[in-house]
């Protein structure tokens, strides 16, 4: 019974904040209900028993991500209301309100059949946490490694767009070229 | 009792809400955000499905997508800082030196 | 030497490479002794030919891609050993008489290449390499028009190109197609035209399959409709560059009916007998009209080579050794006088920089030598008996009479109507008074353009006098492959029409 | 026998191509004497020969050298000389050999001296595979080269301008030259195609196997190929309705009109059916058909010359006239006497027309007789000349003109055509009409050339005395009537006149000459005083018809040369322009175009491109759902 | 409570792992480099790259076929190894274009090497797994390098590029995603042998087709991003103007190689349930799209552009043969890459040399077509050079690409698609246009100015990398053989 409350409390409160996200002029609104959402996703989470995935999603969504975003708002001085002009709003809903109904028609299909054998079975009596640490550093350990080098080439993207040395560019620079020219003609 | 059926249909609709954000938002950094909103239909998705199975895969595709959202956050606000050097604004609009 | 078509092949094109380091003031020489040496590799081709083997000499074989069948593999017979020795012929001449200056050392370069394509074209035996060959040959030319081509030169060149680009790459399909039908039954990849000369296709097969190789080869011949880029590839192009289309390029489009339709679509063709005889006709009377029409002498004639190229169709599909023969026969007289008269169109060009007929008139007068062998070259061109254009002609009309009366008399207005326009032409330029001042002084053809155009009067009154040395190799050729085409045939028409285009009712002796 | 073939063959060849290496030089006389001289030998070989055949009864034939050989079909170079070959080599080297002497001195002043005789004896040489050939490819070699060979001539004085219709009927040489191959390429194709009914049918076009094996054909095939040769042979023997270019070829110098336009080329059409009479005799319909034809010309001819003021023109329509007899005769099978015919007016007519060159060249090139008359005093033999050949041609008795023509006439009475018969004999009296008007306006009367400055003189002796030879064959050749029957008959079917006609010979003969006589007697009327010019009688229709020829030329202009020019035109401009090559670039364009059009939606903007993915993204979906749902 | 896991080393095939372990060691100890001495000359990380991929490529080499390793998760058949190879190879291409004479932006980030070594591995990955999930890392992996290379050209255009194809991306990740979720739920596995045995049980449950379709066409809206098929392609023309030229033509080949296998992987898997309607699917994309890059190249008037809409046409053809699903089909797929490769990346490396820090013809292009004009007289070889790849990539015999053209086309053909072989005949004759445009530029007009600079950025790596690549497609005629029987047998092998 707390399962149903909780689904459709989540479920109306998600769509409600993602729909100010996607529709809010202010961009502090719509951070704000994003991450208010991801709250509620974790919550998802934590009803269906992912419960270290609903930890990981509070941490990196609404701690990290939140935090970047943070960071760049005040950057990019967003904080007044954006204007943006929607040419063609009615393609927009008709649009997103297609894909609902496909979507929804698709997973309204009887997807789920009993006769599928779980092949990474959630263990009675066990953790979560320690379930997916067994599956996570076995089966997906080559995923979860290249998913560290992907945060790693993440970092250095990163660190170098952001960089100084962007500033000034070397490929419209024709000064360094001349640089480089006077130096062979040296030569 | 809740079905699978009704957090799936919860994630097709967040999906499409991400999608109509996808399309409407000129302002880059809107538009990011639409983008996460995407993402996180999908670990609905997942992680109801995983439930529902019984099985930890669905769990583990989305903790992987946590992490790819996180690093396309990275790298996409890398190169919007760059942009916004340039050419100090993040409207869509004004970014069509590009064309035909 | 057995490996001499190879030798034919690749010797023009080792030498357009070596071309690269001779200086351009010799560039010229050059090209003329490269082509010299590559006519009589080809005369000794001919003399080394056993004319009595109806079948392909010379053969060489070596797999390429023997996964997917394609090869290295050339051959002659009587149909293809005298285009190439025209092809040959007509490069080394064209050369000869060539006036181009402006950057004549990639010109020769360029002919040099053109050279190795024509004659690959003719010596391939297998289907993708002879593709290569019709396919790089348009890259040369289309240099050749664009770069030393008139105002236009541009868009004739790649309206050249892409034209006969477009129709060859559904013929690949067809060849493709071949090539699968080929694998199905034998479980074996091959391209080589002699292994697909053995396949029987049903006759739904071989009408798509004609239909795909038709027009790759129609648009290069070219037929009506698909005609219209030879008068601005002719009428852009430099002299040179006319000589060789005219003469060999168009050649690859009659040759590729004769080597792969009919062989290997006998009930198809057929079949097409009527509609391809009625384009041809239309090509006949329709661009003789037009050639009639025109103001530019070299536009004249180039319809006037669409009008004579629908002469060689119709021999093709007359399904006799007449016709084909004639045909064949035909396709060396085109080159030879078309070549010609482009030639001599390029002589009045270099002195007066123009083509247009109303700028002339009276020039017998001037250039009485040039009249006389311009004079020649027509009555070549119009079939006068005696004259090599005659021969192939008579027996072109000959032949198809025994399919169709009444279509063979619509042809054979091109005597009528082929004598109105170029008589036309050569009454505006050569006759009347000299009514412009320019034309006054003009200098007759000096030694150069002299010693370059003998050759082919001669040769224009050899073959029209004595055929026999060219015409028995092809008819030899072209009975076996009647013969052939005859025992392939499954349709009952198909046999009968072959049956009968080939039987004189000889009621003199029996009845 | 063979080498001898071979020198009357050759010869002129030898001659054409001996002149033609001094083509571009300045004129050399003794080119036109070696030009001569090598037609002479030709002459003197084809009268031995023509000796042989007539003392031996038995004909020659040499095979040369194959010529084309392809599929079933194969043609020799192959040359028969046979009682009607070498009748034929005898009369063209004739006439030939005066012409060419002829020429020496009528194209004196001429610059390209040289290259006429080369043109002249290469004609020659043709005329002769023409005749000797034994096949019909042969023949259709010198079919064709006679034809090229008078485009050459015709259009001699290449350099004259085009001027109107009114000025010059001709337009030019070298508009008359290629009218003249034209129509004759028309008439050729109708050759060839009978060509290829024979050869399909009988695999063969040697001579005596097609006439072996005519015999076998059916009658539908015999009459289409007896009609497909008469085609051929109309156009060379310029019958109406290709009849138009002989009288334009008068533009030729007149040695050309008296060799070609008269004497030989124009008689191939009559050369080819006696040739070939066992196929027109096996094809009674074409025959008279042929006949009906043949008599509509001459009398047709005839009226045209009536009213005709030049010179060579009513030559020229004499010559058609003639040859309309000519074919009356061969249609209604009486091949020997069409021949007889033929070579006896060949005598006369070379005469008549190589007299004309004499006035020509007298009269500084002026050709109209009503700026004439009165030439007797200065051109004696001239005078004499012409009278004598138009006395032949008239049909005057004893001269050759009459046992020919009269034979003819005959015929048709004998045959029982009398309509044929009446209009012959109503043309024979027109002939004598139109002849003597021409002779009597040139040579007698008042002298009106004065009027335009022209001091006449006589032609140069040698020319004269070359000229003899034709003269005397046009007064006595009548007389070998007889053994010439005897001669040719032993090849060509005979004629005999039925006992009845036989009969009434004489009065038949009587009311011809009466009608020659008449005629004569008209033209000494009203010309021989001087001209009084009859203003009413120009301006009535019939005259302006007559004059114009029957507004024919007019005709074929209107309706065949500018409709066809018209044609062209548009099928160049608009057809070929307009619509098929715009198509060709229009599909071009239209693929262009598109890509322009197609680029827009590479708007640059971010969220275009978003929205394309989503819109396809969604389509996708849209249909998988549709699809699914659907089946 | 859990059992304690044993697991033996050998079983988990480590070997498996070896090439991707080595890029990414490679980049790492590039950046430990750059860390002890930061005044490096890039040549020295060019050379330290290619050897890197020397070893990369000895030990794809080595890997043995059908082999799988860690837990199953990778996957090496025959086509993961010659992909790797082809992606290698092409790296190796591409990798010496960074010693222009000029200096430009990107290349003066030793971390620029890095990233590119780090993508390699991705693409790896990518193309040696058949788990969703790997292929999902190894994707963006890949994807955020090369968003953060393109940008790293530094002007404005390439941030352009790069905000355009990340966003593009993003998206085309959230379909990915959302695929993958749809087919977990239909089969509770993410691993394609699996899935594929489980949908074939599944094929025939009533009301589940859609959900299968829908999977599909979620996932290949994804994939049809990645190979640039319309009307996913639009980023495709912006973003390779954006790049450098090098990288341009780098992505026109090695990312779709890595794309094409997930392709072949998925769409097979589909094609080869039965699922006909994928096969459409692709097949009137696929028609689409090359015949619509073709006419929007024919109006571009810049060449880089033009080769931009070419590559996008050129995926188009691809696409088509993987529609076939067919060992042919898909032997022509890597045929025509191996060969495209070469003939393209010395296409884009000819604009290379000829790229000038400013627009010296246009404000608005690098490489207008009227700096190419009168080429010929400038830099003769060069324009041969040029000429000869775009006769190439128009498909003229016997240079390289004409033989992939027939053998796609001979694909088409053998699986009776003959309509489709001759609409690709059709857009071959189109695209000659725009390649003969440039030849037309090139051979039969005048210079326009400034004849002296156009080979601006020319030095001996590029001339070697250029050389390579004529020889390539000149020669393609020889080595067609050996490379078609090779790539038979891996794909044959590997049960595609």
């Amino acid at each position: 019974m707390y399962e149903i409350i909780a689904f459709y409390l989540f479920s109306a409160l998600t769509i409600g904040l993602f729909l100010i996200t996607v529709m809010s002029k202010n961009v502090l609104y719509a951070m704000t209900s994003l991450a208010a959402g991801m709250v509620l996703i974790s919550g998802f989470f934590f009803i269906l028993g992912a419960d270290f995935l609903g930890v990981v999603q509070l941490i990196v969504y609404v701690g990290a991500v939140m935090a970047l975003y943070s960071f760049a708002m005040m950057f990019f001085d967003a904080t007044r209301d954006i204007k943006e002009k929607n040419t063609n709003s009615a393609l927009i809903f008709l649009l997103g309100g297609l894909s609902a109904v496909v979507l929804v028609l698709i997973f309204a299909a009887p997807i789920h059949s009993d006769a599928i054998q779980a092949l990474y079975p959630m263990h009675e009596g066990v953790g979560n946490a320690q379930d997916v640490g067994i599956v996570l550093f076995t089966k997906y350990l080559v995923p979860f490694e290249v998913a560290a080098v992907m945060l790693l080439v993440a970092m250095i993207a990163g660190i170098i767009l952001a960089g100084k040395k962007m500033d000034q560019s070397l490929t419209e620079d024709m000064a360094a070229d001349d640089e480089i020219m006077t130096q062979k003609d040296a030569k | 009792m809740i079905g699978l059926t009704h957090y799936l249909i919860v994630s097709a609709l967040i999906f499409s809400i991400g999608l109509m954000g996808v399309l409407r938002r000129r302002n880059l950094l809107m538009l990011f955000f639409a983008t996460e909103v995407m993402l996180n239909a999908v670990n609905i998705a997942f992680a109801a499905i995983s439930h529902y199975y019984n099985d930890l895969t669905g769990q583990m595709f989305a903790f992987f997508i946590i992490a790819i959202a996180a690093s396309e956050v990275a790298v996409g606000l890398g190169i919007l800082i760059v942009l916004y050097k340039k050419y100090g604004s993040l409207d869509l609009d004004d970014l069509a030196s590009m064309k035909g | 030497m057995d490996n001499i078509l190879s030798v034919l092949v690749f010797f023009p094109a080792i030498a357009g490479l070596l071309g690269f380091v001779v200086h351009k003031e010799s560039a010229r020489a050059y090209g003329i002794t490269v082509a010299a040496i590559e006519f009589l590799l080809s005369l000794w081709l001919w003399f080394s030919f056993d004319t009595a083997n109806a079948g392909m000499q010379f053969m060489e074989m070596i797999p390429l891609i023997p996964d997917f069948g394609v090869s290295y593999y050339l051959g002659v017979d009587g149909i293809s050993l005298f285009i190439i020795i025209m092809a040959t012929l007509m490069t080394l001449i064209g050369m000869m008489s060539m006036s181009t200056t402006h950057n004549i050392k990639n010109m020769i370069i360029t002919l040099l290449f053109l050279e190795m394509t024509m004659v690959g074209v003719f010596v391939s035996l297998d289907a993708i390499i002879f593709y290569l060959f019709w396919e790089l040959s348009l890259v040369p030319m289309l240099y050749i028009i664009g770069a030393w081509g008139g105002p236009l030169r541009v868009y004739a060149s790649v309206k050249f190109f892409l034209y006969t680009f477009a129709g060859s790459l559904i013929m690949l399909v067809g060849m493709l197609f071949v090539a699968y039908v080929y694998h199905n039954l034998t479980g074996v990849w091959s391209f080589a035209i002699t292994d697909w000369y053995a396949l029987v296709l049903p006759v739904d097969y071989q009408l798509w399959l004609f239909a795909a190789f038709f027009l790759g080869f129609a648009i290069k011949v070219p037929m009506f409709p698909f005609h219209t880029w030879l008068p601005y590839a002719h009428g852009q192009a430099p002299t040179i560059g006319s000589v060789i289309l005219a003469a060999v390029l168009l050649k690859m489009g009659t040759y590729g009916f004769v080597r792969f339709s009919l062989p290997m679509f006998p009930d198809a063709s057929v079949i097409a007998i009527t509609p391809i005889a009625v384009i041809s006709i239309i090509m006949i009377i329709y661009t003789a009209m037009v050639a009639y029409a025109q103001k530019d002498m070299k536009q004249v004639i180039a319809y006037s080579s669409v009008s004579h190229m629908g002469i060689i169709m119709l021999g093709i599909f007359a399904m006799n050794a007449e016709g084909i023969g004639g045909s064949v026969f035909q396709m060396l007289s085109h080159g030879i006088v078309s070549g010609a008269l482009f030639m001599l169109v390029g002589v009045i060009y270099d002195r007066r920089h123009t083509k247009m007929m109303d700028e002339f008139g009276g020039l017998a007068s001037v250039m009485p030598k040039y009249a006389v062998i311009f004079g020649i070259m027509l009555m070549a061109a119009v079939g006068l008996p005696l004259t090599i254009g005659f021969v192939g002609e008579f027996l072109v009309l000959l032949g198809f009479y025994q399919v169709s009366p009444i279509m063979t008399i619509l042809a054979g207005t091109s005597i009528i109507i082929g004598a109105v326009y170029m008589l036309t032409v050569y009454k505006k330029s050569f006759f009347g008074p000299i009514t412009n001042e320019a034309n006054r002084t003009l200098k007759d053809l000096d030694a150069k353009e002299t010693w370059s155009l003998v050759p082919l009067v001669l040769i224009v009154v050899w073959l029209g006098v004595y055929p026999k040395p060219v015409l028995g190799p092809i008819d030899n050729s072209v009975k076996a492959m009647l013969t052939f085409m005859d025992e392939k045939a499954i349709t009952q028409e198909a046999k009968d029409m072959i049956q009968v285009a080939r039987s004189v009712t000889k009621t003199g002796e029996v009845k | 026998m063979e080498n001898l073939v071979y020198i009357a063959l050759f010869a002129p060849f030898v001659s054409s191509m001996f002149s033609a290496l001094f083509g571009m030089s300045p004129r050399q006389t003794f080119v036109g004497i070696v030009a001569s001289s090598l037609l002479f030998i030709s002459f003197a070989a084809s009268a031995m020969l023509a000796f042989h055949v007539y003392t031996t009864g038995t004909s020659v034939h040499v095979t040369m050298m194959e010529w084309i050989s392809a599929g079933d079909l194969t043609i020799p170079f192959g040359f028969l000389v046979d009682q009607v070959s070498v009748t034929m080599m005898t009369v063209v080297t004739l006439v030939s050999t005066v012409v060419h002497i002829y020429s020496i001195g009528y194209m004196d002043h001429d610059k390209s001296f040289n290259r006429f005789f080369s043109y002249l004896s290469a004609f020659v040489f043709s005329m002769m595979i023409l005749v000797m050939s034994d096949n019909f490819a042969g023949l259709f070699i010198g079919w064709e080269g006679v034809g090229v060979c008078s485009w050459l001539l015709i259009g001699f004085w290449y350099h004259k301008e085009d001027v109107s219709r009114e000025e010059n009927p001709s337009i030019s040489p070298s508009w008359a030259a290629n009218e003249a191959f034209i129509m004759n390429r028309i008439a050729d194709l109708g050759m060839l195609v009978g060509l290829f009914i024979l050869y399909w049918n009988v695999g063969s076009l040697q001579y005596d196997v097609v006439f072996s094996a005519l015999p076998n054909l059916s009658g539908s095939i015999l009459n289409a190929a007896a009609v497909a040769l008469f085609i051929g042979a109309m156009g060379k023997s310029a019958q109406f309705p290709l009849h138009t270019w002989l009288t334009d070829a008068m533009e030729g110098p007149t040695p050309v009109s008296a060799l070609i336009h008269a004497a030989t080329m124009v008689t191939a059409g009559v050369f080819l059916v006696i040739r070939a009479n066992p196929l027109f005799a096996m094809t009674p319909e074409v025959s008279f058909f042929i006949a009906a034809l043949g008599t509509f010309v001459a009398f047709f001819a005839a009226s045209m010359a009536l009213v005709n003021r030049d010179l060579k023109r009513i030559i020229a329509f004499s010559t058609l006239s003639q040859l309309g007899y000519m074919f009356a005769a061969a249609g209604l099978g009486a091949y020997w006497i069409a021949l007889f015919h033929l070579a006896a007016h060949a005598f006369f007519k070379a005469l008549l027309f190589l007299g004309a060159g004499n006035v020509m060249h007298a009269m500084h090139d002026e050709l109209d007789i009503f700026k004439m008359g009165g030439l007797k005093k200065v051109m004696k033999w001239t005078y004499i000349y012409m009278g004598l050949a138009s006395l032949a041609l008239a049909g005057i008795p004893f001269f050759a003109g009459f046992f020919s023509k009269d034979a003819i006439i005959e015929t048709a009475f004998n045959e029982g055509t009398l309509v044929l018969w009446a209009i012959l004999v109503v043309t024979a009296g027109m002939t004598a009409f139109y002849s003597f008007r021409q002779v009597f306006l040139t040579f007698l009367g008042d002298e009106r050339y004065k009027a335009f400055g022209i001091h006449p003189h006589e032609m140069y002796k040698f020319v004269l005395v070359a000229m003899s030879p034709l003269a005397i064959l046009a007064m006595v050749a009548g007389f070998g009537m007889g053994s010439f029957e005897h001669f040719v008959t032993k090849l060509l079917p005979e004629y005999h006149m039925s006992e009845h006609t036989h009969h009434i010979a004489w009065i038949l003969g009587l009311v011809v000459l009466v009608f020659a006589v008449g005629g004569i007697w008209l033209a000494y009327k009203k010309y021989a005083k001087g001209l009084k010019r009859d203003e009413k009688l120009e301006n009535s229709f019939i005259y302006k018809l007559l004059a114009n020829q029957y507004y024919i030329p007019q005709l074929y202009g209107e309706f065949i040369s500018k409709p066809y020019a018209m044609l062209s035109e548009m099928m160049w401009k608009n057809v070929d322009m307009k619509i098929v090559d715009a198509t060709v670039d229009g599909i071009a364009k239209f693929i262009y175009k598109s890509g322009d059009g197609s680029r827009k939606m590479q708007t640059g903007n971010l969220s275009n491109y978003l929205n394309w993915m989503a819109v396809g993204g969604v389509l996708l979906l849209v249909v998988a759902a549709l699809s699914a749902m659907l089946g | 409570m859990l059992q304690p896991i044993n697991i033996s080393l050998e079983s988990l095939n480590l070997i498996t792992l070896a090439p991707m372990l080595i890029a990414i060691a490679g980049g790492l100890i590039i950046l430990v480099l750059n860390l002890i001495n930061e005044k490096l000359h890039k040549s020295l990380y060019v050379m330290l790259t290619l050897l890197i991929l020397f070893i990369d490529f000895g030990a794809v080499l080595g890997l043995n076929v059908n082999e799988r390793g860690f837990f199953d998760v990778m996957l090496i058949d025959g086509i993961s190894i010659i992909s790797q190879l082809m992606i290698i190879v092409g790296s190796m291409i591409f990798i010496p274009l960074a010693l222009t004479s000029k200096r430009f932006h990107e290349y003066s980030y030793p971390e620029f090497f890095a990233l590119f070594l780090f993508m390699i591995a991705g693409f790896q990955f990518m193309a040696a797994s058949d788990n969703l999930i790997l292929i999902f890392v190894g994707i963006e992996t890949a994807s955020l390098a090369l968003y953060t290379l393109i940008a790293l050209h530094n002007r404005s255009n390439s941030y352009e590029a790069a905000v355009k194809y990340f966003t593009m991306g993003a998206l085309a990740a959230a379909f990915y995603a959302m695929g993958s979720a749809v087919i977990y739920g239909l089969t509770g596995s993410v691993e394609l042998y699996k899935i594929s045995e489980i949908l074939a049980t599944r094929l025939n449950e009533t009301g589940l087709m859609i959900a299968i379709f829908g999977s599909s066409v979620l996932l290949l809206v994804a994939f049809a991003f990645k190979l640039s098929l319309f009307p996913f392609h639009t980023w495709a023309p912006d973003v390779y103007e954006g790049a450098s030229a090098p990288l341009a033509g780098y992505m026109s080949v090695v990312p779709k190689i890595a794309a094409f296998v997930v392709s072949v992987r998925i769409f097979g898997m589909y094609i080869d349930l039965g699922v006909e309607w994928v096969r459409i699917i692709i097949l009137v994309l696929a028609v689409v799209t090359m015949t619509l890059a073709n006419i929007m190249a024919l109006v571009q008037e810049d060449v880089k552009r033009m080769l931009a809409y070419s590559s996008i046409s050129h995926a188009g053809f691809i696409m088509a043969a993987l529609a076939l699903d067919t060992t042919e089909g898909t032997t022509s797929i890597f045929l025509y890459y191996a060969l495209f490769m070469f003939t393209n990346l010395g296409a884009f490396s000819m604009l290379w040399i000829s790229r000038h820090k400013n627009r010296r013809f246009n404000a608005r292009y690098d490489h207008p077509y009227e700096k190419f004009a009168g080429f010929i007289q400038i830099m003769p070889v060069g324009a041969v050079i040029m000429g000869l790849f775009m006769l190439s990539l128009a498909g003229v015999p016997p240079f390289s690409i004409f033989w992939g053209k027939i053998y796609v086309m001979q694909a088409a053909v053998n699986s009776g698609y003959i309509w489709l072989a001759v609409v690709m005949g059709l857009n071959s004759a189109i695209a000659a246009y725009y390649y003969l445009k440039l030849i037309v530029y090139m051979f039969l007009k005048d210079p326009v100015k400034n004849v002296d600079t156009i080979y601006y950025n020319l030095s001996k790596p590029l001339m070697a990398v250029i050389g390579l690549a004529t020889l390539a497609t000149i020669t393609a005629i020889f080595y067609v053989q050996p490379l078609i029987s090779y790539l038979y047998y891996m794909i044959s092998a590997s049960g595609y």
